[in-house]
């Protein structure tokens, strides 16, 4: 909000030098904790993210069985240490309102009909947070699926679009968002484009809002890319290994 | 609100309707419910209001008290938003502390009214660094048939603007109404098949696949959204809501003036 | 205590402008809350009550279920905004003390045999709160059970008799019970004048006491009849509501 | 206490000795069991008593500091009261948080106190609005056979009674006895079928209908009352049994001198 | 640590009296409170210790069951004012702790496979505290367990060991454990002299550490035979109450 | 930890296997699994350290602030250790407050650091009374394959290591290296049948009767123990464990330098 405090330079660079609509660096990998039914790291800027998946398994509590189909449990959770002012160990609200709408957001791609009764249980843990989380959870989340064998319709890539200095600015970092005027994290289903998440924080008029929703679609196709890579990486290896043996 | 299940029956009723343009109520899809607005019905309260959206009825206090403010905002007053689903309200509420929707609430309600910018905040600076305003926003559920979201979020916006800040009690000068800046407005809206209807029922919520809720502000700009359940929406019928939104969030404007 | 404060006059007058005996203007309204089985509205002074019913339903947790009869669970609540100083929203030991009193002296009128197993819940909201809110909570939700069609023996009124400047006054308001010496609420069954509500705190002779108690039943009394008359009210409304269709 | 049930049998037994006017423990209706009051028995605590009513028992203790007064009382000490049912007193008692049984018995309990002025909280400022002594009242049932009420007041009267204030630990003078003004002593009498009896056991207190606890002073002034269970009492029995508490503390009142 | 401060004197003699192998003076009276299945009282120098035992009896939350076995379940507990400065109420992670410790050592010796399903719970109950609280809590519940007529291999005497101005101590008070440089409280089945519970705190060489386990084995077999008394005299109270009738 | 039970057949096979001094996944009784340690692995946190033992994988992150020091200890700054094993980790572990077997280690891995003086607390201090450096130690199980104790020790003694105390940020000088007294290194020797084995995994961590941790410094001194389960250890298989611990502690010391 402050005018003196650029975010974006005379040609159209970025504090970090991106372009507008650049992604930060990102890098996925499958299959990475030995326990978990499926797993996925995920690094995108400094965010540090990993992701597990157990089951379908017997829900507990009892109650909370649907007799038609899984249920998608995700807790999503920040590590103490992972921003700067440490973060006191265990759920707040902010963590139970993005963990019910991340599981809503993988509920739509799972074919949770397969397995009345169970549940499939979703854990993100954030090690290095640097704006952006819950995007890079979810985009993590659905690769973890993917690596448990999960019957999916797609993966679900998620990103955010930002505003700050007036512009729209794709994947604010954490400085952006510091001082940004809106903030609108989505995710999509690309093989339809149909948007299983969605929030906006802030001030964007209509125009903004399309142009960002425009920007945040294109986003989650490359991401889309990136997941698939990981997949083949880690199927790849996983041939590798069956022949080694 | 896990326990409840629409029976088939009622789910291909509503669906049936919704083909025609119909709904179980005689309104149309984009339509909304009687509206009422009550304030200043708590004396206890710096600014309160009851809010009804057909059967759904919402309370909404606010009260004031002098504190210190955050370390990071030295010049700011403090919104402090709770929302409670008391199980008077309906046969599936229960005791005990909120649960992932209760939170969800609070959390969209909060970030419509602090996003917006409704409430100076600045204003409510009494010393840099030492002494701000500190103001608890609760929000009660008394009744619920559906769009909790839309009502909650008027009942609080009609008590932030009718309240007066009890700067007497607190030997701070006269009493002076809070300094609002703006009127968001929020409007739900949810899909049923493939059928956008505004300001959804218990039932309806029921058998919606998704649920896209809006907050607009005076000059039809986006204040704060949030998309809810595991059903999605198409990028065109996103941009379709929030025009809705817009036109709906005029029409609720008008009531509380 | 202090001398200097003045709860009655010369001429007998309280603070209100009532005599020793009066009981503050009451309003009852039943049948106020769509979902509800019964529920009922009541102002009694400043004080604004909410109460509703649900059940006879299923009992949760289950192992509070009672195989010869109902339980009667009532939840007593302050809402924040209710006080002058904003209460923390949730239960404190003083709403579950009062939440238990109250459970008791309507279990003493419902004909809970009539129904094993199941729970009986009732919920009181505090809106606005004047003293003597525990008296006109249980008040309320009587005329609320008997909304619901509850098999019961009778209503329960409900009301204290206070002690200030070595008084007794009926129904004390905030500003006397802030200077009281006692404090005795107390409920009846009107048909047998049974005491089923009894608590005291402060400093009462014997002789003041049994004053204090022919006054509080008398009081109660006065109040059933109100009961009666909301109930009245509303079942003219349904006659009529019946008659039109 | 939830969970136990006593059976028919024992319950039909209870009955018909007092239609008889007779108990299981060879009391008339209106004997009091056995009462042993210990004092000092905790070294740690600056009062301490350990009381028996038969085979119920009850551990009090109290310990001082320094703190701030509450700001609507610049110039009164403090008195906090805790009562836990530790599962070591009884099978039905479990760990955990206090349920409402053992909340309503604190409460009691501490109104007992509170409200007769026992304790004299003016004295115990040190400095108005900045310093007094705050007074940290826990009870433990040990050992549970019915009427704790009786027998945790009077084991909280009497570590109150016994108790040095550590003033000279604290840098405030010498050591002193807590300032006491009187001395109330609390009596339960239970109803069952409509015989009136006092100091239930835990099985009488199952199988009674209702209950009134009544506290008392020295001049047989009513300093509090509690009644509770879902039977009745008619303004007659009230009548009574308030007489029947200043009979019977004014002879429990011997036992604590 | 402060070098000034003397723990042990000229002639060897601590602060209360003792020599460095001497236990503090110790009671133990069995059958103490008539509720529970098995009780104990204990003193140890300053320490105030009862001990009660339920059990075997239905194990709740259910599904803590073994169909094997029976299973401990101890709660220790710090009254308030068993300390100088107030404890609150309730328990806490140090209580926690040491409850699970005490529950194992328990386990090593009850035969807990003849009662499969059943819970065996034992709570402790710390009134007056001087040092070595664990040590006595468990001294006394094995006592209490055998009061309730437990199967055993043994009792499980304990005790600890420290060190304090550079000397090993046999189970030192408040005023040496404030001062003190390392604690060892152990715990042993006397007929085998098997250990079933160890900590250590501090610092200690291995000369020390395992000078140490010899004297404190030495001291529970001390102990042990005051537990046995206990019983002794319980068993023979018993006997006569018997007679008596 | 409660819900997995290891198959009979597993069990026998892992008790037949020792008999002939081999372990399933190809150890010698004594020998550690690989161990890789990897500092300065989070940004946001003063110090860091990832660390696997075989398949059991832990994080530990130091973070420091300024606060006030406790009034028994002034001049000496502030430790908390917390310990947290996510649902994540391993198929029984479950969301929610610490459960006794976090507690446990957690309590066990903050007295190795704290018992052992290896942070030098007194030179925490800024202003004796007021100001001293609060170490928030916070420990993450990652994947559980059994031995955390030892795992969950190496990774916090390594992430104190390379700890860096962010002065500069709080305008206290200089960002300074955490001040290390000593490297105390955990040893944890499991006990099935009557063979001690070092490192237990998971499966071998069900079928053992007895656990020994014992933590020691560079000189081969004690400096914390814990036994855990409820089997026991002869006073001579507690010497040679205490050896044990010695010799591997050193080998583990040498890979973090």
């Amino acid at each position: 909000m402050d005018s003196d405090i650029v975010m974006v330079d005379d040609k159209g660079k970025r504090v970090d030098g991106r372009e507008a609509n650049d992604l930060r660096p990102m890098k996925i990998e499958a299959g990475v904790l030995p326990n978990a039914d499926g797993s996925a790291y995920l690094e995108i800027g400094k965010n540090k993210v990993l992701a597990a998946v157990y089951g379908p398994r017997e829900c507990h509590p009892r109650h909370l069985q649907d007799p038609t189909k899984a249920i998608v449990q995700c807790k999503y959770n920040m590590q103490s240490y992972s921003v700067s002012d440490r973060k006191r160990p265990g759920p707040d609200r902010r963590s139970a309102e993005i963990s019910k709408i991340i599981s809503e957001a993988l509920e739509s791609v799972i074919l949770t009909e397969l397995f009345p009764r169970a549940s499939i249980d979703v854990y993100i843990e954030i090690m290095q947070a640097n704006a952006g989380t819950r995007c890079a959870g979810l985009t993590a989340a659905s690769v973890a699926l993917a690596d448990a064998g999960m019957p999916m319709r797609d993966l679900v890539p998620s990103v955010a679009v930002g505003k700050a200095d007036g512009k729209l600015l794709l994947d604010l970092n954490k400085e952006e968002d510091n001082f940004g005027e809106a903030d609108l994290p989505l995710a999509i289903i690309p093989k339809t484009d149909e948007v299983v998440l969605l929030q906006m924080d802030g001030h964007m008029t209509k125009e903004e809002f399309d142009s960002a929703m425009k920007t945040g679609v294109a986003a989650c196709h490359e991401i889309y890319e990136m997941q698939k890579d990981a997949l083949r990486r880690r199927y790849s290896v996983g041939e590798e290994e069956e022949v080694e043996e | 609100m896990s326990r409840s299940v629409v029976s088939e029956i009622r789910r291909n009723h509503i669906n049936e309707l919704l083909r025609k343009g119909a709904r179980m109520d005689g309104r149309g899809p984009l339509e909304l419910r009687d509206i009422s607005v009550e304030t200043g019905v708590i004396d206890t309260a710096e600014g309160s209001a009851r809010v009804r959206y057909g059967d759904t009825e919402v309370m909404a206090g606010v009260k004031m008290a002098i504190g210190t403010p955050f370390p990071d905002t030295p010049d700011k007053g403090v919104l402090t938003t709770s929302m409670e689903l008391i199980p008077m309200a309906h046969p599936d509420f229960e005791s005990g502390p909120p649960g992932g929707d209760a939170i969800e609430l609070a959390r969209v309600v909060d970030r419509g009214i602090r996003e917006s910018g409704m409430v100076d905040v600045e204003k409510l600076c009494i010393s840099a660094g030492e002494e701000v305003w500190m103001c608890f926003l609760d929000i009660y559920a008394l009744n619920y048939d559906g769009n909790l979201f839309d009502a909650a979020a008027l009942a609080l916006v009609s008590a932030l603007k009718t309240a007066m800040a009890p700067a007497s009690n607190f030997d701070k000068g006269e009493d002076f109404p809070l300094p609002i800046s703006c009127l968001p407005v929020t409007v739900t809206v949810a899909k049923i098949e493939n059928t956008l209807i505004v300001d959804p029922t218990f039932d309806e919520d029921m058998v919606s696949s998704a649920r896209l809720t809006v907050t607009t502000d005076e000059n039809g700009d986006i204040r704060a959204m949030q998309k809810g359940k595991s059903g999605s929406f198409t990028v065109d019928e996103i941009s379709e809501i929030v025009d809705l939104a817009r036109e709906k969030g005029e029409e609720i404007r008008k009531i509380i003036g």
